[in-house]
């Protein structure tokens, strides 16, 4: 039982361990690999971050996006039984999970 | 045949039912329940309900190795081609984007994968072989297809409960996580607003990438590798524009068909006898735990970055973390928003979930190199 | 390689034809000119004609098990996956609320069945061993899975026939009934008005219901389960109104892939061999009369409840309880509307239709009970 | 043979017994399940019967439906080689074998 | 489990990872570049390219027979169902009218098969043994589904390298036949204009096609019925109007996914010890010189039938004869457009081309009769 | 090795001769097919060549199809990346190889 537990808790050191291992490599190979393939043109001005300006509308395009989400979650927890999104939209994971999160979140 | 014999073989239906039958079928009615009128995962819950109810009626002879879902289960769950191709089609409906815009959000991808191994030594502390123990650990993965992969290679016996509990759990995400998310996190932490500063990324970097993961992880943890390509293989199917026909029939036929099967055989696998038992009880608990755990994990791990970052990043977004793509971003998104009406995190809190997927498929392969290993 | 050894190669196709493969290609060119010119069942006489004809091309080698039609065969038919599969399509497009809105209108599925068994009879008085004799029988169910599936059961060798015969009389439904509802209905009984007093049907009947009868047919009739299960499963899929993409699948791809392949795998069955015999035309002949006794079975039964409801029913419904669904409802409608443009029984109609669809799968499975025990 | 006769007819009676068995048992069930699931406001005018005018506009529903159905045939059968109806409708048992029957319909 | 068994553990994916992985691994990035970025048959050479990704990955474990890629190899390519399923799609997607309009134009089908047969030759000198010398010729069929459904039958162990071929340069066809078309035809025959008086075609013609043309075929050459009656049945699923939902199916789902699998599990198969290997860069080659066998073979009697028919034929269209479906066709009519911009011979050039994928499908079964008898 | 090459030659030719053998009989066999099941009333004017106008329109069709492949393909073309034409259109050979054509068409 106890050589157990240690054996699981080797497990979970080893196994967080190489996760974050694997993680630390994958950022490293994205950074890698967005630097690489940049569009030649682009490439010049990502390093600097973009103006007040920009991210004001940046702002406004995130504020729009979850307003969108949000608004969609209302119209269909209006219907409880209508049918989820339209399989363009990436329904099966996306549409009922959305759902459930805002007419749950009513409750607290 | 006279009256004598025959009231048997008219009866032989009913006869046959146990107290057992009686309560799986409850209990089918209650996922079916779930799934109709609360919406929780119906495309997954109905199927596993329906099959279920099937699995329970008496000399029906549909879960018999010749029967319709013993067919279905050996062609697509032992052969782990069902839970493969829907990620085929999960693929392709992810967008790493934002993830690629601002690659450091990958690291809480990591942190959210600590359920899995913290429940496996809960389960391991109740009594659990190692490869159950495992199994049940994987439902911290947050993500159907790597649960069932995972458990079907080390404990089929315990499909049915593991994939119950991880598309039960998956749709009371908003239930479990914003209690914690309150609870561990201050008003000053959850107010911090978020630069965004992505990177231009270039089609060319969305094509790479998913070629670039498969290998990278491929080689890292050749386990994972099955998973992994096949959401890549869809990501590329959607991301290089050039076989459209390909990409909608892996985000419709392939992955509607995939599931429809797949939830009617691993219902069927909810016989009396497999799966009303204490351990059914426990592993729902269990699974339960490990949605906690990992959003714990995630969110202390978003409040390191936090105060490491001078207040730079939000923490909420490291409960997006745990990927249960792509409810847990939104919500975070959502909680920070709700703080405060000017806070925009979508972005981050997307990227950090993207990662999560990412990292609950790589800590399955990890889970499985290293368990295949001892037993 | 000289001249002497090629020629024989050359023509070894022409000089293996047998007339027997003549005579079956001219049936199988019918079947598909009835399919195409008289759009006879199309989507599955062409496929079932088209695989007739491969089966008579010598050394094509395709109808042997490691051939197309071999694998197919082996894939869908042998294992009963093919007509289980559109079942569930078949579900998905049936409309249960005309009967729930009406219960009783179910006691007409029952006499509509009885062509299943006085077919049964003749057929052991031409002498045909049981088993052979129920599978033709089922021909009477008038629903082309459920006669394969049972067929598949008992007795395989026979499925061509019973497949053809099924289908293709399907279709001459509007041929043979209107003689009998003419013979067997007096003109006043025909003029029977009936009152649409429709209980209203709330959405949570309609998701029930298929629930339900899946548990209560089940448990009764064990070997009904297969196919009544997968027909409610379809039509759960449609209702439940929140799987709308698995809905779709069921309608569409699903389906049309398992029809066309079903088609060609039985078509494939048709060899020279096999099907150029006595019992074939027997089998077509007693078909036949399988829809015949079932029409005079209906129409009796519903003089009956004509006169036992004081003329509030009209018998020609009893015509729509054989199934045939949808078109055997619309005739007896279409019927009783050409004898009194005012007169209006579609709706009633429709229920009985149902109900006969409900009744054959039932009878079915019934049928397969006492026989396989028998055998 | 005549012993196999017997059996077939034996056969018969208990098949179509049991066939009328089950029926009747649906029939119960159908019943209560109706009566049971029904909506809590509708469930008031459940039993007594619809008015006269619900009974016409009912009607004239039928004959619309009829009507619509018919012509629909005449359309299809004006054109033997065209397509069956769209794959949206249940076309697989509905569309042949509805146009099937006004076309030979004629014949008589 | 301490460091010293981690470690080996940790890096048996890096350790087992080969020069020859390495070298298969860059092969398949680039087919995959060229199917993104060249546009080069993405919907084949994307998958294939993909599965060779995988297939190089060490212990990943995709490929072994209860892998995903050996499920869908043993389920799709050994029993020959995805090229045959691909046929049913591409059938449904031939017009066969302009063939059917000018039928001497079917001569121009049979002349763009010699590629086949000189490529065998060659392949025989360098030394291949007989089945795959012939396998390797079948490449100058310059149809895909007859490739691999020949190669699959007489020599498995080469179907990825002839796969890769026979779609890589299916799509170089107009960077191969130009040069030759004008290396071989004078101006004046170049600017030959030809008189289109096509026959009326008749609805009943185009049904009675494909049945007709599958009997004839699979009586001549029983060897190449599967393949031409698969094609034929998806020709008839759509000129026969009244299975729009089979047709449908044909040229979408069914087509599609067996392309997407056929092109994993062929690409899978090019591991670096299978396909690491002289042969496989002179099968490459022998695939380039069947290509251009063809085209030149087609050119050479496209100018014997201009003389003999007095100028009135355009030997330009004798290279549409190759098949290369339905590009070759559209190449030839724009030379001669481009020559003189009044000079339209695209429905000359397409009923030659149509003719070329019927020539190409029975010179498979021919040369698959005359080789399996040999070996 | 030599046996071997006269082996293929012979294959060549009797292969060769047997496509040429089956490619006739697939002439007539079309020939005949055509003549028998055409259509009636046009079956009359079959034989005799259409007027010159008729070949006129003609012509202009074929230019029309022509000169659509054409801007199709120059369309297409201009987006390397964008999706290939929809499933409805026989988009699987199609699609591709005709982009393809026009494409590396430019070089010569
Ligand atoms: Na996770
Ligand atoms: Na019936
Ligand atoms: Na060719």
């Amino acid at each position: 039982m106890t050589t157990n537990l240690l054996l699981a808790l080797q497990i979970t050191l080893i196994g967080m361990g190489l996760v974050f291992g694997a993680i630390l490599i994958l950022w490293l190979t994205m950074t890698l690999l967005t630097k690489l393939t940049a569009d030649p043109d682009s490439a010049s001005h990502a390093p600097q971050p973009v103006s007040a300006a920009e991210t004001e509308t940046l702002a406004q395009a995130a504020a729009a996006a979850v307003a969108l989400a949000m608004a969609e979650q209302q119209l269909s927890s209006a219907h409880p039984l209508k049918n989820p999104p339209t399989a363009i939209v990436s329904a099966w994971q996306l549409g009922m999970r959305t759902r459930q999160m805002t007419e749950k979140g009513h409750r607290f | 045949m006279n009256l004598a014999e025959l009231l048997p073989e008219l009866l032989k239906g009913l006869s046959n039912f146990t107290f057992g039958n009686g309560v799986m079928i409850f209990a089918a009615l209650i996922l079916i329940y779930l799934a109709v009128f609360k919406e929780i995962e119906p495309v997954l819950l109905l199927p596993i309900g329906f099959g279920c109810l099937l699995a329970n009626i008496p000399l029906a002879g549909m879960t018999a190795a010749q029967g319709m879902m013993g067919v279905l289960y050996n062609a697509g769950i032992k052969t782990e081609l069902f839970p493969l191709l829907i990620f085929i089609g999960v693929g392709a409906m992810i967008d790493f984007s934002p993830l690629l815009a601002q690659p450091r959000m990958v690291l809480l991808g990591a942190a959210g994968q600590f359920g899995i191994f913290g429940t496996l030594m809960l389960a391991i502390a109740l009594g659990f072989p190692l490869n159950q123990a495992a199994s049940i650990g994987v439902i911290g993965a947050i993500d159907g297809p790597t649960s069932i992969f995972v458990a079907t290679k080390l404990a089929p016996e315990l499909l049915a409960p593991i994939a119950v509990a991880a598309y039960s759990y998956m749709s009371l995400i908003p239930i479990i996580q914003p209690p914690l998310m309150r609870l561990l996190t201050t008003k000053r932490e959850r107010l911090v607003q978020m630069e965004y500063t992505p990177r231009p990324i270039s089609q060319r970097t969305l094509i790479f990438f998913p070629l670039v993961l498969t290998l990278v992880v491929g080689l890292l943890v050749p386990e994972a590798t099955p998973l992994i390509s096949m959401l890549m293989l869809g990501n590329l199917l959607k991301v290089s524009g050039v076989v459209d026909r390909l990409n909608k029939t892996a985000q419709n036929e392939i992955i509607n068909i995939a599931t429809l099967f797949l939830g009617l055989a691993i219902g069927a696998t909810m016989t009396a006898a497999d799966f009303l038992n204490f351990n059914t009880g426990k592993i729902l608990l269990l699974g339960l735990i490990a949605f906690a755990l990992d959003t714990v994990a995630g969110l202390l791990f978003g409040k390191v970055m936090c105060v490491m970052s001078g207040y730079k990043i939000n923490p909420l977004i490291g409960a997006a973390g745990i990927s249960a793509f792509p409810m847990a971003g939104r919500l975070a998104a959502k909680t920070a928003n709700d703080e405060d009406p000017n806070n925009f995190i979508l972005m981050h809190a997307m990227g950090a979930n993207t990662a999560g997927q990412l990292g609950s498929v790589i800590a399955g392969g990890i889970l499985l190199a290293i368990v295949s290993k001892m037993i």
